[in-house]
């Protein structure tokens, strides 16, 4: 990872950037690293374990990070389309950040666990990635071991055992889910997307969504969400690897963002200039719902 | 996935009827659904009506808490495309109903409680008609207990049989 | 304490007969989402239940202050509103502790619970349940009970101890309450050599955790305390989400948030609910003005509260080392780490910073 | 006993004290409850409108007088708007009292007292006065120094009028420049000028402040330059509370526990606290 050290110690001796946001060797795999001296650029690494969506910390509800002047974030394909989600909507600039893209090959579902890229350690997200050679970049890091990702078949198969259920039977899955919710929104915390400052669920004029964790309110809460997510989640299902309950919020995101794909042709791109599409509409929308 | 499965274990017995909220758009369903009572249209009487000043005024929350205080049928009708009074508004709710649509029939939802559609201010009969054919349908699939069984009902008294008050 | 030795048929009709008499019994099973994850659930047989392979996801505080509980039910009516309070008398529990840092969890929490005002919702199922801890053997590289002065053996918290020995467990009764429980089971006297060999199982198991991290010195709360303001704060917390998940799954953190609730226009419930410092909500005024405005503050006070301001306060650390909350972190916070980044600069600047 | 369970009162008395501030005069709807309760001036409840929630402000009227409590608040947050939804005769949750109080008893009495406030702030400081005024020979002198943004944010007009006529107290009335009415006759000048001017000795004198942070921020110093010891000036912290009981872990500053060990502090106190409020 010598040309990304190379590059880090670069813009932060320059001056373009005040922090490299990358990852580094942490107890337990790889973690996050704030870089802001250019001496101290040697820990940056970047390989299988790199899971997290390091766009996150581009939120502008992180003040704690906002403080520490222009970043330089370090992004696999499918993270800089959260970068791109957060231009698009106008929270961070496209100026006031350099995106240093990395050339993927896959990441490992548990991060944890470092291991050779089999079909079923490699992350659910990575089946089917287009963005292996990422499109949207300051900076683009060509890796040579890195070839398409094996496909990891588990979320696939659970959408179709789903599609298969009847509404009732669909209805008590997501209930028995649902009870381990503790509603400590780690999923909102952790979500690149979610940079709301009052969030509906903590309005208590009017109170829509019950603070509790009681079923109807578990069930209100994450469907507010995941609905909040239309066209705008990137599937980097740093929800689903957040909650310490191990809910699958990964299969609402992708049933959602395939729902969006399937009936407006719109998949969370890397063109920030390319308006989400629950913001915009078509006349020739097709009505086939509408009575 | 949005097969509409008919529902075997109809629960039609005689005696209960379905509760359903509409939220109707001020400009075009509001008159329409108005149009049928002065016409005197003979219309179930399930279906209370909410007035909203659009139909993307419809928030998806209103839908859930409807369905969790009670409602077995909710309908969100407006005017047709082209027709809405502030222009795009309901270009922007035909959107956001399929998405919602689509999750809450993926989360078990039967997509047969809720209903869209679209009454100009004209389409009297079409509201009667609306009216009549949802509550028939929510009729055929039963009281709506999944969201009902998770809003505790007559909680206070039962605590009070159990002593629950302990000076 | 006595000691006694259980076979394992011993215990397995000692859950059968507790079944049998209605009393809830609650131990780590295999968690139906994960096989590999273990949650406390409740069980009808023995066999339902799996020890020793690691700590369950969520800790045992669930059992004595629950995810969300109502604290009282009201009802609006023309002359008023009536309300009845949550009865604070609880059924009676017996609960296995997969290790003893969760069974020590509950003691902890018991000195703020106990702060001049009895918390009777705590303490009613506190009293009526029975805790029954496992030595500790599954412990890894994230484990660090022995550096807050607890261990894989400690019996704080505990009514019962059992230590694995040849053919069963050797069970230190602790309480009167385990007295209560093992009365008539298994045999008084103890095999020969289950001591011998219990004390080395305890030992050797001590022994891991012992290297994960040193033992936290006496006066590490009050150099916290002194240096509230260094500048450390600013970047310790920097990859943190701020999400609470890891107080969520701490076997003390305690923090709750009251709300009201409707469940029709009429009727309702007041409900205590989880809550935790690590939410940018927790301390914000009604006027906007939030002391705790950041994450650096945010994570600040979990840090001074656990290692500081508790046991200035009631003696305890607000630990028990279980280390769920760096197993469970997206942000990869490492809490024995930090713990140990913390405590070597307190070595090396035992005056604080010259801010 | 379930210690989150409230008393039930009914609202006896309203009192529109400004356009957005309100005075409920409260009595117990369970006779036995009203004729135990007392509470020492300077402690706080938990004020419940059953549905909405819990808020936390000071008991307002003085601990002399039984059987019935008054409380003033501010239209601010959700429970807030939701009392100012209730009327006479309606009923509403407290839970109290709690927190320590004024040490009027033990450490005041026998002295000059100075009672400085801002805005609604006026609320917790006249407690401690009323308190003070109905055991008025225990004290020395008494000065009150009350200060408003506008002659309309004064609250408690009424008894401004009636400690105004008193011989026994030094009331200096104040609005902030800009803020008077033609008729004004007090003072135009925000508090810690009006102090100053007021011609307070601090020998002997134990100082009650209360009001927004930057007036007591600004003020203190005044009152040091003026010889107060930091010891001998008290103030309530407000912070976000929710059990008051010293259990839900929110209010702490450091290692005190605003609900538990104040809300009442010395300024010395408060100086040594971290500043985190």
């Amino acid at each position: 990872m010598k040309e990304l050290q190379d590059l880090a110690r670069k813009l932060l001796s320059e001056g373009t950037v005040k922090v490299v946001i990358g990852y580094e060797e942490g107890p337990r795999g790889a973690r996050a690293a704030f870089i802001t001296d250019p001496e101290q650029a040697d820990p940056l690494i970047f390989d299988t374990r790199c899971v997290q969506n390091l766009a996150a910390y581009l939120n502008p509800r992180r003040k704690q990070i906002a403080t520490l002047g222009k970043p330089a974030v370090v992004v696999k394909g499918c993270d800089a389309r959260s970068v791109a989600g957060l231009i698009r909507e106008n929270q961070i600039a496209r100026d006031s950040v350099v995106i240093i893209a990395m050339q993927c090959g896959g990441v490992l579902e548990n991060p944890d666990v470092a291991g050779e890229l089999t079909s079923e350690a490699v992350s659910t997200r990575c089946g089917g990635c287009d963005v292996c050679e990422p499109k949207l970049f300051d900076h683009y890091i060509k890796s040579a071991t890195a070839k398409t990702p094996p496909v990891n078949p588990k979320r696939t198969e659970q959408l179709a055992a789903l599609a298969k259920m009847t509404p009732t039977e669909r209805w008590n899955f997501w209930s028995e889910e649902f009870s381990r919710c503790i509603r400590c929104h780690a999923c909102r915390e952790a979500c690149p997307m979610c940079f709301c400052v009052q969030c509906t669920a903590e309005k208590g004029t009017p109170l829509w969504i019950d603070a509790a964790a009681t079923p109807r309110a578990n069930r209100a809460w994450q469907t507010m969400r995941v609905l909040h997510q239309a066209g705008r989640c990137v599937d980097c299902l740093e929800c689903e690897r957040a909650c310490p309950e191990h809910i699958p919020l990964g299969l609402l995101a992708r049933y959602v963002a395939d729902s969006v794909e399937r009936r407006f042709e719109y998949k969370a791109g890397d063109d920030p200039s390319v308006p989400a599409p629950m913001g915009i509409y078509r006349t020739d929308d097709d009505e086939e719902l509408i009575r | 996935m949005s097969d509409d499965v008919e529902r075997g274990t109809s629960t039609a017995n005689s005696t209960w009827s379905p509760k359903i909220v509409a939220f109707v758009c001020n400009w075009c369903t509001y008159t329409g659904a108005d149009l049928a009572g002065t016409s005197r249209l003979k219309m179930d009487p399930n279906v209370r009506v909410i007035r909203l000043t659009c139909s993307s005024r419809v928030n998806p929350l209103f839908i859930i808490k409807a369905f969790e205080r009670g409602a077995d049928g909710v309908v969100v009708s407006g005017c047709h495309t082209g027709d809405c009074h502030y222009s795009t508004g309901n270009y922007y709710a035909r959107r956001r109903f399929a998405i919602l649509h689509d999750l809450l029939d993926f989360m078990g939802v039967e997509p047969n409680r809720l209903t869209f559609s679209w009454v100009s201010a004209s389409e009297g009969n079409k509201w009667q008609e609306l009216v009549n054919e949802t509550t028939q349908r929510v009729k055929a699939l039963g009281p709506f207990h999944e969201f009902q069984d998770m809003t505790p009902q007559g909680e206070f008294q039962e605590m009070a049989q159990k002593g629950g008050a302990c000076q | 304490m006595t000691q006694r030795f259980l076979s394992h048929a011993d215990l397995t009709a000692l859950v059968a007969e507790l079944v049998a008499a209605k009393t809830r019994v609650i131990a780590p099973v295999r968690a139906k989402d994960d096989p590999e994850q273990l949650d406390y659930s409740p069980i009808q047989k023995l066999e339902e239940a799996t020890f020793g392979t690691r700590l369950p996801r969520r800790s045992m505080k669930e059992f004595f202050l629950p995810v969300t509980e109502v604290l009282l039910r009201y009802q609006q009516t023309k002359e008023g509103v009536e309300i009845k309070a949550t009865p604070t008398e609880a059924p009676p529990i017996v609960i296995f502790s997969a290790t003893p840092c969760d069974a020590s969890g509950l003691d902890v929490v018991d000195k703020v619970m106990s702060w001049d005002y009895q918390d009777e919702l705590w303490f009613g199922r506190r009293k009526a349940a029975t805790v029954v801890s496992f030595l500790c053997t599954a412990m890894d590289a994230v484990c660090f009970c022995t550096a807050v002065g607890l261990g894989p053996d400690s019996i704080q918290g505990s009514d019962v101890l059992l230590v694995p020995v040849e053919g069963g467990y050797l069970a230190n009764v602790i309480t009167p309450k385990g007295e209560a429980l093992l009365k008539g089971k298994g045999k008084a006297e103890v095999p020969a050599g289950a001591e011998a060999s219990a004390a080395a199982a305890q030992g050797e198991a001590r022994k891991k955790v012992e290297a994960n991290l040193p033992k936290i010195p006496a006066e590490f709360a009050s150099w916290l305390a002194k240096n509230f303001d260094h500048p450390l704060w600013k970047t310790i917390s920097l990859r943190c989400h701020g999400c609470g998940a890891c107080a969520s799954v701490c076997p003390t953190c305690h923090c709750f948030d009251i709300v009201d609730e409707h469940d029709s226009s009429t009727e309702g419930a007041r409900r205590r609910n989880w809550d935790s410092c690590q939410t940018s909500k927790f301390t914000l005024h009604a006027s906007g003005h939030n002391p705790r405005g950041s994450q650096n503050e945010r994570f600040r006070q979990r840090i001074q509260h656990k290692f500081s301001i508790y046991p200035t306060k009631f003696g305890e650390i607000l630990c028990t080392g279980c280390g769920r909350c760096a197993r469970t972190c997206p942000g990869g916070m490492d809490l024995p780490t930090i713990i140990g980044e913390l405590m070597t600069l307190a070595k090396t600047q035992p005056e604080g910073s010259s801010l | 006993m379930n210690i989150y369970q409230p008393y039930l009162m009914s609202i006896k008395e309203i009192t529109d004290e400004t356009v957005d501030t309100r005075t409920f005069r409260l009595e117990f709807k369970d006779p036995e409850v009203a004729e135990k309760f007392t509470f020492n001036a300077g402690q706080f409840g938990e004020y419940s409108v059953f549905g909405e929630g819990e808020s936390t402000f000071c008991i307002a009227s003085p601990s002399t007088r039984k059987g019935y409590i008054e409380c003033s608040f501010k239209a601010s947050g959700k429970v807030t708007r939701a009392l100012r939804r209730l009327s006479v005769g309606d009923t509403l949750g407290f839970r109290g009292p709690y927190g320590n109080n004024f040490p009027l008893d033990n450490v005041m009495k026998g002295h000059n007292m100075l009672f400085i406030a801002g805005g609604i702030g006026l609320a917790p400081v006249r407690s401690v006065i009323w308190t003070c005024l109905d055991q008025r020979d225990q004290f020395k002198d008494v000065t009150i120094v009350y200060g408003a943004r506008s002659v309309g944010d004064l609250v408690y007009k009424r008894e401004l009028e009636e400690w105004g006529k008193r011989s026994d107290i030094n009331l200096c009335l104040s609005v902030d420049p800009g803020g008077e009415t033609p008729d004004w006759k007090g003072k135009i000048a925000r508090i810690p000028t009006a102090v100053e001017e007021s011609g307070v000795k601090a020998e002997d004198t134990f100082a009650v402040i209360c009001g927004p942070p930057i007036m007591i921020k600004f003020t203190l110093p005044v009152l040091t330059k003026l010889g107060f010891p930091a010891d001998h000036i008290y103030t309530t912290l407000e912070n976000r509370m929710k059990c008051g009981l010293g259990k839900c872990g929110r209010c702490n500053i450091g290692p005190t526990y605003v609900c538990k060990d104040g809300p009442v502090f010395t300024a010395a106190q408060i100086r040594a606290l971290p500043q985190e409020f």
